[in-house]
């Protein structure tokens, strides 16, 4: 095991952490501005992904496949929020899981319907192709590092628009109280749109981003919606912060786990068991680390109440 | 207590479940049994989560643990006893087992144990941070049991032929039927009375109002813990049933999307009434017998199916039918 | 709700009546929803295809989707044998559904043909002989390609497969025949969409070469990651990740990888040159691996009507077991534990025009007959 | 000083610069009413909560019947008699008035995990559960959905339900809240002579109620006990008319 190894994996933990920030930021935000629990948000990773490979089938530009993810989920956010969701603000959580669980259905296949059942094309630009190299002799995908530098600029973008904007103040303060802001006059229903919709865009963006390196295809989102809620747990409901920091947790414990586990294991069994004890231990690893902390902090990282 | 609508619908509904199977007899549609045995079993899985998420209040969506656990508890008992295969040989020679009691016994001791583990960790948490990790334990177990090459992995475990319960002939349908039927009776009767009784009566309580509940000096975690691990030992029941009736047991069992159908018949039938999950579970398989037949989208109108139910008929299908009044009391 | 219920009778029963009217009922349960559904819509349009250019009065198919769910498989399984007096069942797409329904269906006294599946116990402790694996066994095309990286010269392998059985299988197939050494041998997690980490691995490792199982989307994840990756080694896999329905997917990252097959378009005979033309001229597209078996199971089941009623189970046997058909493989027989015995190509990427399709290069392993024929008593 | 039923010592308690409980030190004796009054703010929550053993002080002891608790939760401190009702009503608000008081009294019995006997069809529980409804007179209202209740009936079956523990002594956070004037004449006479059965430390902001009934009161304000004594006494402390009653004014 080389330290170019060791640091490509960390490179690789980042990567996968930052996508799952887009993911959870969404998600986290909704939580917190709106209370709702939505699972349908991997629907919307999907919808970004499939508008995005559409688009480059169509026109051939990857930033326009890109542009066309981002609107695409916006406008299915927004449209499942005015349609939906909106509804569901009031209810107990059970009727926003159930009600959020049906969407999944509808999204995956409508999906289906629309673009039948086999994977579709979606590859990474051409200028983006390829491996660059790093200082310490580190080859790594360009791509993946375009990913990294995306999602920490996205990141750092959505600080500053909690942080220093109108909309962010009316953000924070609706996590704080919601009758405050209406208090303040602000349209909460517009707003709740708009944070919705937000969130939705991100999801379609990580869609498109990941899409491109791995397969577009009905049920895409499902998997990294729960990561994703493991990520937004692990951070604390309602935190931006927790959610990013619970994403690189989750990003870095899931790929380093799924190395040096099966390696760990080979110190004390033979190597074909080794391989697959390892491999069985490291999937169930970010659980693990969820149930642990939680134990520790039963509000996540981060949070504040439950 | 008077004949409420409710409590006619409750008749109609197990009487109705079991003419059907009967109708379906005298006729030869052996097919019919199996989806009534079908319903039957996931009714009673239902029961199961309905005491923890009607009366309890606690939304678990890590139900399928418990439901693949009493699968993998038939699964592995039987294949050791297919196979003379000694499941263990300490402190005595046990090669598993094809009786149904045995197995049940199994299933219900081993689901009541994870029930009583994972529910001792989530119930720490409340809310949203509930509903996640059970979900994470649930995922955590479907992850092991697909990584676990003894028991097949993903590819489940088959069974040969159903296994036995004495006098009777299981592999006839309407014999497995009459199994299953008489056993979500009786779990109908055992909640029946569980949310009359002292403790359901502080259960629900819990749910209601926690304060009020600690400060009678009754402690919320450990009636909720109790309902836990109560709920998932009806559920491994019900499990090992359902793989009786299917002769294989699979990680499928296991995944989130079994938890959330669990959740589905709950829900459909109507939250913390009695016999919700029987009319949630009937109408889900009946729904998915017929919408199968229409189109390969069919899920496409159960999922809109779904979310009208959820957003304007809130009692689901006994609300709707016999008005709001809920069954406490 | 008795109402609704009753509904529910009435509705079945219809069905019930027109199959009645047939003299043989084939039920195909296959995949048809969801996230496989590419393979099961394959696999029934080639079986249809064959069915409708035979155009025989007499044969009814009962097409089901099972979603991928055993439980729901054995369902349909159990209703078409039970209510709807099957006679000959085929169509599943996966070996887990396979191992669920195949061994009840055949104890039933049904006969069962598999265009996909080949599970290792059915073929071998398992085996029975009213079931016939008209694909391969699971480890055939795996074995192929160990065979092959034999005799490219490749020295130093490093193999990847999901963990779980049907990965497990592949990898033990593919050591099974290789003669080298191995670079690193890995379990990915069943799903995984990223490939990062393995493949940094690989960059590490010093490998001449690589092999992988990874079906459906993983495999397309694979292989454009890799692409990426600036890691240039020779890949190869089995033909499941390269095979039409999914080459446009992955696109460019696919160009030139070698696969293994028991089936190509450009296989040269009569037969499947028909086959070809005729799939696409029907459905438009070209055909895949999965619609070729299901092709050539159609065909095997008329050749066998042809000789003998499936009510007389000892004589229809022989008839099948004889695959007295024109296959679209060319040669094509069965073994003793009635799974094929057959040539395993070794194919290549190649770009026609606009679409990615597949060239035979080699012939990996001639005659071949599974590993587990011998623990089959049958 | 040692027959004290609950005593109070030195507590502190802070939520970063705000001190929310400053060295208070209290006891209640038996066949007293103690009012704890102060104005808003004054941190007469926060001092509740620690007696009742929802939030732990940063440090000082509370002692019920001679035995250190702080350390025990608020399930413990229930179980040794500690009888409390709550500023905003905490009932089960779907079960019926009956329920809630035979909940009490299963609080009280302890041992709730029997599975199959149907509750309200115990005779000892029902007994206990209808004497203490009859004593705040909510009999007629027996049946009822607690939901369904005015306000006022909702503090009396607060109080109903404590009574139904049978407890050594109460903790009541503004009874009064909300009640009208003959609503709150009602209670303050019942609450006379409930002191006999066990002691009250009450919190209140009536004062007419707390200046009629009370043995003893004591006023806190930010966070700090600036005077105990009889009513009278409290009236004369020109400490307690200068923070308090004229900060009351201002308000």
């Amino acid at each position: 095991m080389t330290y170019i190894l060791v640091l490509e994996q960390i490179l690789n933990g980042l990567q996968l952490g930052v996508m799952l920030f887009l993911m959870a930021a969404g998600l986290t935000l909704v939580f917190g501005v709106m209370g709702l629990i939505n699972l349908a948000h991997g629907s919307l990773y999907m919808v970004g992904a499939f508008a995005a490979a559409a688009v480059a089938g169509w026109t051939g530009s990857f930033l326009l496949a890109l542009i066309a993810s981002l609107a695409a989920a916006a406008a299915a956010g927004a449209l499942m929020e005015l349609v939906v969701i909106r509804r569901l603000y009031r209810r107990d959580h059970l009727d926003q899981v159930l009600a959020t669980f049906a969407l999944i259905l509808i999204f995956s296949e409508g999906t289906r319907w629309l673009f039948g059942s086999f994977p579709l094309f979606l590859d990474v630009p051409s200028y983006l192709s390829g491996p660059v190299s790093l200082p310490g002799g580190i080859e790594y995908p360009l791509y993946r590092l375009t990913i990294i530098l995306i999602g920490l600029g996205i990141a750092a973008g959505l600080f500053l628009l909690i942080a220093r904007t109108r909309i962010g103040i009316q953000i924070r303060a609706g996590e704080a109280d919601r009758e405050m802001i209406a208090a303040l006059g602000v349209d909460i229903s517009k707003l709740y749109t708009l944070v919705f919709a937000l969130g939705a865009a991100l999801a379609g963006l990580a869609g498109a981003l990941v899409g491109a390196i791995q397969s577009v295809q009905v049920g895409m989102g499902e998997p990294v919606l729960i990561l994703a809620f493991v990520v937004i747990v692990i951070g604390g409901i309602g935190s931006i912060k927790g959610a990013l920091a619970g994403a690189l947790l989750v990003g870095m414990t899931d790929t380093l786990g799924g190395v040096f586990l099966p390696q760990l294991f080979a110190l004390f069994l033979d190597p074909a068991s080794a391989a697959s004890a390892g491999a069985s231990l490291a999937s169930m690893l970010i659980y693990i680390l969820m149930a642990a902390i939680l134990l520790v902090r039963p509000s996540g990282l981060y949070g504040g109440s439950a | 207590m008077m004949l409420t609508r409710e409590s006619l619908l409750n008749w109609a509904m197990i009487a109705a479940l079991l003419l059907v199977p009967l109708a379906a007899w005298s006729l030869d549609e052996p097919f019919i049994i199996t989806l009534a045995t079908k319903a039957a079993i996931l009714a009673l899985a239902g029961v199961g989560l309905n005491i923890a998420l009607g009366l309890g209040g606690l939304i678990s969506l890590g139900h399928a643990a418990f439901f693949g656990i009493g699968g993998y508890a038939m699964g592995i008992l039987a294949a050791h006893a297919q196979n003379y295969e000694p499941l263990f040989d300490w402190p005595f020679l046990f090669e598993g087992s094809n009786q149904m009691p045995l197995i049940w016994l199994v299933a219900v001791v081993f689901s009541a144990l994870a029930a009583l583990v994972i529910g001792a960790l989530s119930l720490r948490t409340s809310g949203v941070y509930f509903i996640m990790i059970t979900l994470a334990f649930g995922q955590m177990l479907y992850y092991f049991a697909i990584s676990w090459s003894a028991y097949g992995g993903e590819d489940g475990l088959s069974i040969w032929v159903r296994n036995e319960f004495p006098g009777l002939n299981t592999l006839d349908p309407i014999q497995f039927f009459a199994i299953a039927y008489v056993i979500l009776c009786l779990a109908l009767v055992f909640a029946a009375r569980l949310a009359r009784s002292p403790f359901g009566l502080a259960l629900a309580a819990a749910r209601q109002n926690e304060d009020r509940v600690q400060a009678v000096g009754l402690t919320p975690f450990t009636l909720r813990l109790t309902a836990f691990v109560i709920s998932g030992a009806i559920t491994g029941l019900a499990g090992a049933l359902f793989a009786d009736l299917n002769r294989f047991v699979s990680p499928t069992m296991l995944s989130w999307h079994t938890s959330g159908e669990i959740m589905i018949f709950v829900i459909l039938g109507g939250v913390g009434r009695l016999y919700g999950p029987v009319a949630g579970a009937a109408l889900y398989i009946i729904l998915e017998h017929l919408l199968g037949g229409i189109s390969d989208y069919w899920q496409i109108f159960l999922g809109v199916l779904l979310l009208l139910i959820v957003l304007f008929a809130r009692g689901g299908l006994i609300g709707a039918l016999a008005g709001r009044e809920k069954a406490h009391g | 709700m008795k109402t609704i219920r009753m509904l529910a009778m009435a509705a079945a029963v219809p069905a019930l009546a027109a199959a009645a009217q047939a003299d043989t009922k084939i039920g195909m349960i296959t995949t048809l929803s969801g996230g496989g559904a590419g393979l099961g819509v394959d696999v029934r349009d080639g079986f249809m295809l064959a069915i409708e250019q035979d155009g025989r009065e007499g044969v009814e198919v009962v097409i089901e989707d099972d979603q991928r769910k055993p439980e729901a498989a054995v369902q349909i399984a159990d209703r078409m044998i039970q209510s709807e007096k099957g006679d000959i069942m085929t169509g599943i797409i996966w070996s887990n559904l396979a191992m669920a329904v195949v061994p009840a269906a055949t104890a039933q006294g049904v006969f069962y043909l598999s265009p996909n599946a080949g599970p290792s116990a059915l073929a071998g402790k398992r085996c029975h002989q009213n079931y016939f694996n008209v694909a391969w066994q699971n480890d055939n095309l795996h074995e192929a390609a160990g065979a092959y990286a034999n005799e490219a010269g490749l020295k130093n392998s490093f193999i990847l497969a999901p963990n779980y059985p049907a990965g497990q299988d592949a990898l033990t197939g593919y050591k099974r025949m290789y003669e080298g050494e191995l670079a690193g041998e890995i379990y990915t997690k069943l799903g995984q969409t990223d490939y990062a980490a393995e493949i940094a691995q690989i960059r590490a490792s010093g490998a001449d070469s690589v092999y992988f199982f990874l079906p459906g989307g993983m495999g397309i994840s694979f292989l454009k990651q890799y692409a990426g990756s600036g890691v240039d080694l020779p890949v190869v896999g089995p033909a499941f990740s390269f095979d039409q329905g999914i080459l446009q997917a992955v696109g460019d990252a696919a160009l030139g990888v070698k696969n293994t097959s028991q089936w190509n378009k450009d296989i040269d005979n009569e037969a499947n040159a028909e086959f070809v033309a005729s799939f696409q001229e029907k459905y438009g597209r070209l055909p895949s691996l999965y619609a070729s078996q299901g092709f050539d199971t159609a065909n095997l089941i008329l050749s066998a009507l042809d000789k003998a009623e499936p009510a007389d189970q000892d004589a229809f046997r022989a008839a099948l077991k004889a695959a007295d058909f024109a296959s679209v493989r060319g040669s094509f027989k069965f073994g003793d534990n009635h799974h094929p015995i057959q040539d395993i190509y070794v194919r290549e990427v190649i770009k026609e025009g606009d679409v990615f399709t597949n060239k035979i290069i080699a012939t990996g392993l001639k005659d071949h007959a599974d590993a587990y024929g011998g623990e089959c008593k049958m | 000083m040692a027959e004290a039923v609950l005593r109070v010592q030195g507590l502190n308690k802070s939520y970063g610069a705000l001190q929310a409980s400053k060295d208070v030190s209290l006891d209640l004796r038996p066949g007293e009413i103690h009012a704890l009054i102060g104005p808003n703010g004054a941190g007469k929550s926060t001092l509740i909560k620690q007696i009742a053993g929802n939030i732990a002080p940063d440090s000082g002891r509370v002692e019920l019947l001679g035995r250190d608790v702080t350390a025990l939760d608020t399930v413990a401190r229930a179980r040794m008699g500690l009888g409390r009702t709550f500023q905003i009503s905490a009932l089960a608000m779907e079960y019926t008035v009956l329920q809630n008081a035979v909940l009490g009294a299963l609080g009280g019995r302890g041992r709730p995990f029997h599975f199959f006997r149907n509750v309200m069809k115990d005779p000892e529980l029902l007994e206990q559960a209808r004497d203490a409804l009859e004593r705040v007179g909510l009999t007629d209202d027996a049946n009822r959905r607690t939901a369904d209740l005015s306000h006022g009936q909702r503090r009396q079956l607060e109080v109903a339900v404590a009574l139904t523990l049978k407890p050594r002594l109460f903790l009541m956070d503004e009874p009064m809240a909300g009640l009208g004037a003959a609503g709150s004449k009602a209670l303050t006479g019942f609450l006379d002579g409930l002191r006999q059965e066990a002691p009250i430390l009450l919190v209140e902001h009536d004062m007419d109620a707390v200046f009629a009934l009370a043995d003893r009161i004591s006023v806190l304000v930010y966070g700090q006990i600036i005077a105990t004594g009889t009513a009278d006494e409290i009236r004369a402390n020109a400490e307690v008319r200068r923070a308090y009653l004229g900060e009351e004014d201002a308000a």
